[in-house]
């Protein structure tokens, strides 16, 4: 009685959507869009394991799905908001390159992923662009990371890595036994929240959130 | 009592004297060298017995199943045992009396002993590793006897010397790994059994890094500038037993792999440790002649004997590789016979240095003059060392040396052209470095034993203890020894020559030292006895033509009253001709200050100052290890402490390999 | 008879010099001293007393004796009138030189017993001078060595009787170079001068005087004709006699006779035809004829000379 | 093996709790001692005969365990060490008592992960617990005692840098997991023992793939060069303890990961694929680490650069592979695990004599501490590869290996990097070992005076267990270098085999 079409496309659209939440951090100046997008982001990775999970009726997948939302749709992006709100900082970005270059370049990425990616290597059950899709979003995660040189985004890019991550994960295996599912999360959790402590001392240290304050040490 | 117990034994009291020295204190610590001198004795038995053909091995100990220490003794091992126990005799009767005043004595005698240890390790081990370990334990354990004092001077030369030889061995790894993937051995005598197996570009390979590996070690130019840095800053006993055995150890691994494990080569390789020996003995005396620090001129003078021991060496090859074992042994002889020498002789020059050292407190020779008279043992002892390194009858150094003019001279009956030739040439060298040398002491003891005493220091100069005179005595007496008695060392020497080159280079020697080969010969016992009848029949003359008064006044002081010690021919001066003779090779600089009360019409003061330029330091080293520095300090740049840098690391690291990896 | 061959060295060579001195006059166009005047002046300083510095030390009382017996060792290796020399085997050419170079060493350091500017610059600049000439001696020596396969001076002179190949003749002009320098004669040293700029020889000596010094003249003379004789043993063996019949002893003496005053009349000519050179000057000579004692050694073997 | 997990995690909880700093210190001692106890029987007989633990997440053979010991053995060390070494910190007044009882409870913790990256059979759960180390050690090295903000700046390098490596792993591991699912159908297994046995099954394309992702993630936390930028900040911020603890032992944790996967990867890649790859980033990590190593100007850092050349002699090892170069690397791990620590010691204790991590500031160190001075040149030597030290034996076994495969060019390399190496080591301790006595110089004066009754030999318990456990050090050092005794030579060959080296 399912539509098989409908719900294929249903799950491509929702990972173009997250691959889009994730391209369009390139564009921001400011950090509050950027927590925005990674919320979005995660509600729809919660939302798209939700809809595996009613396709194969997998029961982990509905919690695993659940949990993502929990953590990652609310938990984290709380905790980021309180962050920024802490750290006073001035709200830009502070890129090193353009935001059109940036843009071009994580464009770049996606291209070089679905190259890179042969057909063949891995026939998943679901789609043909969740894995592509998925590396890309690390990728570009990676991307912001290195190009940004506010410490709040760098968090930011990590998580968009972790999405990704969970994502491929989603694509390659219709996500791990539940109790690994939780263990990562738990320590992403912990990673982040230690991040976050991080960020705050860094900004007492250095009385700056920039990165380039933290080039002391070198050699 | 057999050949392992003297070994035992031996072993045994260096052991005890290295434990002792650390446990007793105050005067009691000065003696335990005494064990080391008992040791000594011992292992001179015991290496008069190796060197005699008796061949010993110690049941081998793993490290890993893949690697074992294992100890074994030929002829040639013997010999070295024998060069390195009777050096270290002498030095350690010497030590009693000159480590008193030394800080932290239990140190010193604990690396003493270690040292020693160590060197006979590397001359008795049996494989390779074996030969490694105990090899960079020499250089370690002599690095820290070289920083001895600690300060930054002798920190520097350690560093240098200690980073030199350590490259050295860097390639003598290469050449063991070699020698062992393509014998399948790790044991000399299984190398040996093994060898015809190697292809013939590895040969060449090993045999140039030998030349690298062991002559950084021997000190052989280009790759002697640690030698003349490290040997003067070590404690004086220590120096000469480095310059007297150490080195030797170089040539000892040389005669090792390129002599026995991969037995004749081309003949060029002989003819290259021809002409290197020639340029190192050249250089070498060329250098030593320029320095007045005692100790470096004594230093540059081993650079220069080792070069005359490869010319010995290198003939030998070279008539091997011909085929012409005779003349081989011949060769070889004169280069382990010079091996000997060198270290008695250099042994007894670096402990008087160290005397000198002791009583005047400066390594300066400018500030000595007049020392025969308050230290007339030492004066005398180190007369004789003098005599002996510029190879004049009856001493030792003579013998040696004239039997390399005998090999050199028999280059002719090689078929090649070329070692006609070069052979001749380096009977020329060795002319060349003779005469230099003779220059070079008669600087060295003249300038610092004879004549007015040229700073306070010299002037209340004491003569040094007893047990220093008689450790002196020892190697002055040996001297002698070696050079009336030539029998009884080719004795010691020949076992391991005929091991080697499988003839005896039929040297006869009943009292009359003759080559059968040409039909030179010489009895250095009967010029000497000839020498002392003539004198006494001078003397008798003198005497017989009456007596006559002997009036005693100041020397000729051109009629102008008063010489002070300052009018006397300093080294500097001495050497001057030479230094503009060879002014190609000392590229000599001389730069004068003039400082003015009234420019520029009157003049305060005039400084000359010159200075020879140290060729291959200059030229070879600083440029090299500048570039590395300067690259290394480029490379910095890549820990910029940036993080997002570290993180475009990271994709990038991923991209190639996702791209190349798969 | 053949075991005092080395005393008509010791007896002769004062007159040797004499007569070097008589033909040196002769083509001045003096009348100059007799032939025995060294004789003379040896006696006369026998006699007198000496005066010795208080800086000295031992050495400076052993040197004249070590000297003295370094030459007449050396002397008695060589042989003379004939080559049955019952002292040939202790010692070949190279102990020869090395023998002598003893004597140099303990007169160079004689000259800086004293502790005088004259006796230093004599012994820098005689050592100076060995090291020039060592080298080269040896080079032209091997040459004949080579060609005899041997050192043994008596071996030498057997296998060569007289110069057949360009190789001696170069090899000879560097040895006479060589004895030039070695005797300290003109153009390397002059032998008969006081002044301090030039002396080399003399500055070593300045300090002796009495039977020192006569021991110390006379070794000299005994040098001198050492090495004309080493010469003649070794580039014009011809005429010494093998054996020690009587016949032959007195030929070879005729014929020794002979090559001495040749040698005598060279030195002279040569003293009296050149100026002393500049110190610094000697390189290029030395040198020059180390080029060619090297030149004689390669061609030698390039001729495939035995 | 529970009671092993739990007993650092007790021990964290205690030390947390604990009021009096001075207890603490000796409460954790305790604790590691009791481990130490716990473990050792449970290892041995993991040697002899492998066990599967918790149905399957845990799993201890000969390789696990001789991991474990060197975690175990070094935790005891540094425990022992840390009471003297805090108890300066506290005099100085660099941190107070609860920073103390922190850093004990966060020691314990750290050495509770790395037990279980040990232990864990489960890749998962070992890619969780490795994770976990990053975590726990960023939290020690931000207590960074000596200066705040460098501490922060270090710790912050650290985490974000492991973080993002190790996130690669994990898509490295859940593309294995995705190969066995294609070889088991439906559900995949993550369980190192279950992969091993269908190893040869695997897809090797898809195995490459993952290989690569996880060489890349652990080799950023086992410090392989390019990847390695943390690890010098890290190691030279961190207390000194901890920098002996992160770079003699949880880089070889890191190192373990990528051990377990190169067995269950070369059955289907064949041994080539990753072989090349390891030697690939071992001749790089020499490489760069020998050239910084030669113009260094900060002891710690020169001594965290070491650590780089030694990882990369390790995956040097591992890459010739061959029985010989396995074993010189498995040997290799330990003598690094050895020598390091005791040159970390060594450099906490002259750094709290003089105030400096610069070398020009430190010089006389053999006069004004004798003991130290003599140990940090046994280690020096040791770590510049020099006989008669262990770490020449096992250096000296990589490069047997890699001649006997014909890899002229690396032994080349090797050696160059190895000079490299030894000229930086022996200059810049050279230079501060020697030369005449001076007071500490940073420190002011009315500071110098308690700093050097701190660190010179006050017969206090702490002081003991601080010399003592130096001492300890050094002598293993020496006496492996001239033997390597049995049992150590059964486990690493057993390891060898486990690795599937034929």
């Amino acid at each position: 009685m399912k539509n098989w079409v409908q719900v294929f496309s249903v799950i491509d659209f929702i990972s173009a959507g997250i691959l889009v939440t994730a391209v369009s951090i390139n564009t921001f100046k400011r950090i509050e869009p950027c927590v925005k997008a990674y919320t979005l982001n995660s509600w729809l990775l919660s939302s798209l394991t939700a809809v595996a999970a009613f396709m194969t009726g997998e029961v982990h997948l509905y919690a695993a799905s659940v949990v993502t939302f929990l953590s990652k749709g609310i938990l984290i992006p709380m905790f980021l908001r309180r962050i920024v709100r802490q750290i006073k900082a001035t709200h830009d970005v502070e890129p090193y390159i353009s935001n059109a270059l940036s843009l071009t370049i994580s464009g770049i990425l996606v291209v070089v992923v679905y190259a890179a990616l042969k057909e063949g290597i891995f026939v998943t059950g679901l789609s043909k662009h969740v894995l592509q899709i998925s590396i890309a979003v690390i990728l570009i995660g990676l991307f912001i990371m290195i190009t940004r040189k506010k410490a709040i985004i760098q968090v930011i890019g990590l998580l968009f890595m972790e999405n990704g991550l969970f994502l491929s994960g989603f694509a390659l295996t219709f996500g791990m036994p539940l109790i690994i599912e939780l263990g990562v999360l738990f320590d992403m959790l912990m990673g982040v929240i230690i991040l976050g402590i991080f960020v705050i001392q860094i900004r007492k240290a250095f009385a700056s959130s920039d990165l380039d304050k933290l080039t002391t040490l070198k050699g | 009592m057999g050949i392992e117990n003297y070994f035992a034994a031996g072993i045994f009291f260096f052991l005890l004297g290295a434990v002792m020295s650390c446990v007793l204190s105050g005067k009691a610590q000065n003696y335990t060298y005494v064990l080391s001198a008992i040791g000594a004795v011992n292992l001179i038995i015991a290496g008069l017995y190796l060197s005699a053909g008796t061949l010993i091995s110690v049941p081998s100990i793993p490290i890993t199943p893949a690697l074992e220490f294992s100890f074994q003794g030929d002829a040639l091992s013997g010999f070295f045992v024998t060069v390195i126990s009777i050096l270290t005799l002498a030095v350690s009767i010497y030590s009693v009396g000159y480590t008193k005043n030394i800080g932290n004595q239990g140190l010193m005698g604990f690396l003493y002993n270690l040292f020693i240890l160590s060197m006979y390790a590397v001359v008795l081990s049996g494989n390779i590793i074996t030969f490694l370990i105990s090899w960079e334990t020499m250089s370690v354990v002599s690095y820290f006897l070289v920083t001895f004092d600690r300060d930054e001077k002798s920190a520097k030369a350690g560093l240098l010397y200690a980073v030199m030889t350590h490259i050295g061995t860097a390639f003598i790894i290469i050449l063991f790994l070699a020698l062992y993937k393509y014998t399948g051995h790790m044991d000399f005598s299984g190398m040996r059994a093994a060898s015809a197996g190697i292809p013939k570009d590895l040969k060449t390979m090993i045999f140039i890094f030998s030349i690298i590996g062991f002559g950084t070690k021997a000190g052989i130019i280009p790759f002697h500038t640690w030698l003349p840095r490290a040997h003067p800053t070590a404690p004086s006993n220590i120096s000469s037993l480095m310059s007297g055995v150490m080195i030797k150890t170089g040539i000892y691994g040389f005669i090792r792999i390129n002599m026995d494990v991969l037995g004749h080569g081309p003949e060029w390789w002989g003819i290259t440790i021809i002409v290197i020996g020639a340029v190192s003995s050249v250089i070498g005396v060329l250098y030593a002649l320029m320095e007045h620090d005692i100790k470096k001129l004594l230093a540059y003078h081993s650079i220069e004997n080792i070069g005359i021991i490869l010319l010995g060496i290198g003939s030998s090859m070279m008539f091997g590789s011909n085929g012409m074992y005779t003349l081989s042994a011949i060769a070889l002889i004169a280069g382990l016979y010079h091996t000997l020498n060198h270290a008695i002789f250099k042994g007894l020059l670096f402990l008087g240095a160290g005397s000198i050292m002791h009583a005047t407190h400066t390594k300066n020779m400018e500030d000595m003059g007049g020392l025969i008279k308050p230290m007339p043992y030492t004066g005398l002892f180190f007369l004789i060392g003098s005599v002996s390194i510029c190879a004049l009858p009856p001493f030792n150094g003579f013998v040696s040396e004239w039997l390399t003019y005998q090999a050199l001279l028999l280059g002719f009956n090689a078929p090649s052209i070329t070692s006609k030739i070069i052979s001749p040439l380096g009977g020329a060298a060795l002319a060349l470095t003779g005469a230099l040398a003779a220059a070079c002491f008669v600087k060295a003891f003249g300038i610092s034993f004879l004549g007015v005493p040229r700073s306070p220091h010299a002037q209340d100069a004491k003569e040094s203890s007893a047990s220093m005179i008689v450790g002196m005595a020892i190697l002055a007496v040996l001297c002698l020894m070696a050079g009336i008695f030539p029998g009884t060392v080719i004795g010691v020497i020949s076992p391991s020559v005929i091991a080697l080159t499988g003839s005896d280079g039929n040297i006869s020697y009943n009292g009359l030292l003759s080559i059968g080969k040409t039909f030179s010969s010489l009895a250095p016992a009967a010029i000497l006895i000839s020498m002392l009848c003539i004198g006494a029949a001078i003397a008798v003359f003198i005497i017989a033509a009456g007596k006559r008064k002997t009036v005693y006044a100041d020397s000729w002081d051109c009629g102008m009253p008063s010489l002070t010690s300052r009018m006397q021919y300093t080294a500097t001066a001495f050497t001057k001709p030479i230094r503009l003779i060879f002014k190609r090779i000392y590229l000599p600089k001389r730069e004068l200050s003039i400082s003015y009360i009234l420019k520029p019409l009157f003049v305060r003061s005039l400084r000359y100052s010159g200075e020879i330029t140290p060729f291959f330091e200059r030229y070879m080293y600083e440029p090299l290890t500048a570039f590395i520095r300067s690259a290394a300090s480029k490379a910095r740049m890549l820990q910029s402490g940036n993080l997002n840098l570290y993180l475009g690391y990271i994709l990038i690291t991923l991209m190639l390999l996702l791209i190349f990896g798969i | 008879m053949e075991y005092l061959q080395f005393l008509i060295i010791i007896l002769f060579s004062p007159l040797l010099n004499g007569i070097i001195k008589k033909f040196k006059a002769y083509m001045q166009g003096r009348i100059g001293p007799g032939i025995f005047q060294p004789y003379f002046d040896l006696i006369r300083l026998f006699r007198k007393d000496m005066v010795v510095s208080v800086v000295a030390s031992w050495i400076f009382k052993a040197t004249p004796y070590i000297v003295m017996t370094s030459v007449i060792a050396a002397s008695l290796i060589i042989p003379v009138i004939t080559l049955k020399s019952p002292f040939g085997m202790i010692g070949d050419v190279i102990a020869l030189i090395y023998i002598l170079a003893l004597g140099r060493f303990f007169m160079a350091l004689a000259g800086l017993d004293t502790g005088t500017a004259f006796g230093g610059e004599g012994s820098s600049r005689e050592m100076t001078v060995a090291v020039l000439v060592e080298p080269m001696m040896m080079l032209s020596i091997f040459t004949a060595a080579v060609s005899a396969g041997s050192t043994n001076i008596a071996r030498i002179a057997e296998t060569q009787n007289m110069l057949y190949s360009p190789s001696h003749i170069l090899a000879l002009a560097a040895f006479i170079v060589a004895v030039v320098a070695e005797t300290g004669r003109i153009p390397v040293d002059n032998p008969d001068t006081h002044l301090e700029l030039t002396m080399i020889h003399e500055g070593m000596l300045l300090e002796y005087s009495g039977r020192y010094l006569a021991l110390m003249e006379w070794a000299h003379y005994i040098k001198q004709m050492l090495l004309f004789t080493i010469t003649a043993d070794i580039f014009f063996p011809a005429g010494i006699s093998y054996t020690t019949e009587i016949y032959g002893l007195v030929l070879s003496t005729g014929v020794y006779i002979l090559k001495m005053l040749c040698f005598a009349a060279t030195m002279a000519l040569i003293e009296s035809s050149r100026a002393k050179i500049r110190f610094f000057q000697l390189p290029s000579l030395l040198g020059g004829a180390f080029v060619l004692a090297l030149l004689s050694l390669v061609i030698h073997i390039m001729m495939g000379g035995k | 093996m529970v009671l092993i997990l739990s007993i650092p995690v007790v021990t964290a909880v205690i030390c947390y709790l604990l009021k009096s700093p001075k207890l603490v210190g000796y409460a954790s001692l305790a604790g590691a001692a009791a481990l130490a106890f716990a473990a050792l029987p449970v290892i041995i007989s993991a040697i002899s005969s492998p066990a599967e633990m918790m149905n399957g997440v845990l799993y201890m053979d000969a390789l696990s365990g001789y991991i474990m010991a060197l975690v175990i053995f070094l935790s005891l060390a540094s425990a022992a060490y840390s009471i003297g070494y805090l108890d300066h910190e506290m005099k100085v007044g660099l941190t107070g008592a609860s920073g103390v009882r922190r850093y004990y409870a966060l020691l314990h913790l750290f050495i509770f992960t790395m037990l279980l990256v040990t232990a864990a059979n489960n890749l998962a759960l070992m890619w969780i617990a490795i994770e976990a180390t990053t975590i726990v050690s960023a939290l020690l090295i931000g207590l960074g005692f000596s200066k705040r903000s460098l501490a922060i700046e270090a710790a912050w390098k650290y985490i974000i840098l492991c973080t993002v490596g190790i996130t690669f792993a994990l898509l490295g591991i859940f593309i294995t997991y995705y190969a066995t699912t294609a070889v088991m159908g439906g559900q995949g297994a993550l369980n190192w023992t279950t992969i091993r046995s269908i190893a040869p099954k695997l897809n090797p394309a898809t195995m490459k793939l993952a290989f690569i992702f996880i060489l890349v993630g652990y080799g950023t936390k086992a410090g392989l060069a390019p990847v390695h930028n943390w690890l010098p900040d890290a190691h030279s911020e961190a207390p000194s303890p901890i920098s002996a603890l992160l770079s003699g032992i949880l880089l070889n944790t890191a190192f373990y990961g990528i051990m377990r996967f190169i067995s269950i990867t070369d059955p289907s890649t064949g041994s080539v694929f990753t072989g090349n790859l390891l030697i690939l980033f071992g001749l790089i990590s020499m490489g760069i680490s020998s050239v910084f190593i030669l113009v260094q100007v900060n002891y710690k850092r020169l001594l965290a650069y070491s650590s780089i050349e030694h990882m990369g002699i390790i995956s040097l090892g591992i890459g010739i592979g061959g029985p010989v170069g396995v074993y010189g690397a498995l040997l290799h791990i330990m003598n690094h695990a050895l020598s390091k620590p005791l040159m970390f010691f060594v450099s906490g204790r002259i750094q709290a004599h003089y105030g400096s991590t610069k070398i020009e500031n430190v010089n006389g160190v053999l006069s004004s501490m004798p003991l130290a001075g003599t140990l940090a040149f046994i280690g020096a030597l040791s770590l510049a590869g020099t006989p008669p030290f262990n770490i020449f034996i096992s250096e000296f076994t990589v490069l047997r290996a890699a001649v006997d495969n014909g890899l002229w060019a690396i032994a080349g390399l090797f050696l160059l990097f190895a000079a490299f190496v030894f000229y930086g080591m022996l200059s810049a301790f050279g230079r501060m070992l020697f030369g005449g006595r001076n007071a500490a110089r940073v420190q002011g004066d009315e500071k110098s005076g308690q700093i050097v009754a701190a660190s010179g030999f006050s017969l206090s318990m702490s002081s003991v267990l601080n010399n003592g456990i130096m001492i300890l050090l050094a002598s293993l050092i020496v006496v492996l270098g001239f033997t390597v005794p049995g049992f150590i030579d059964g486990t690493i060959r057993t390891c060898v085999n486990i690795l599937g080296v034929k």
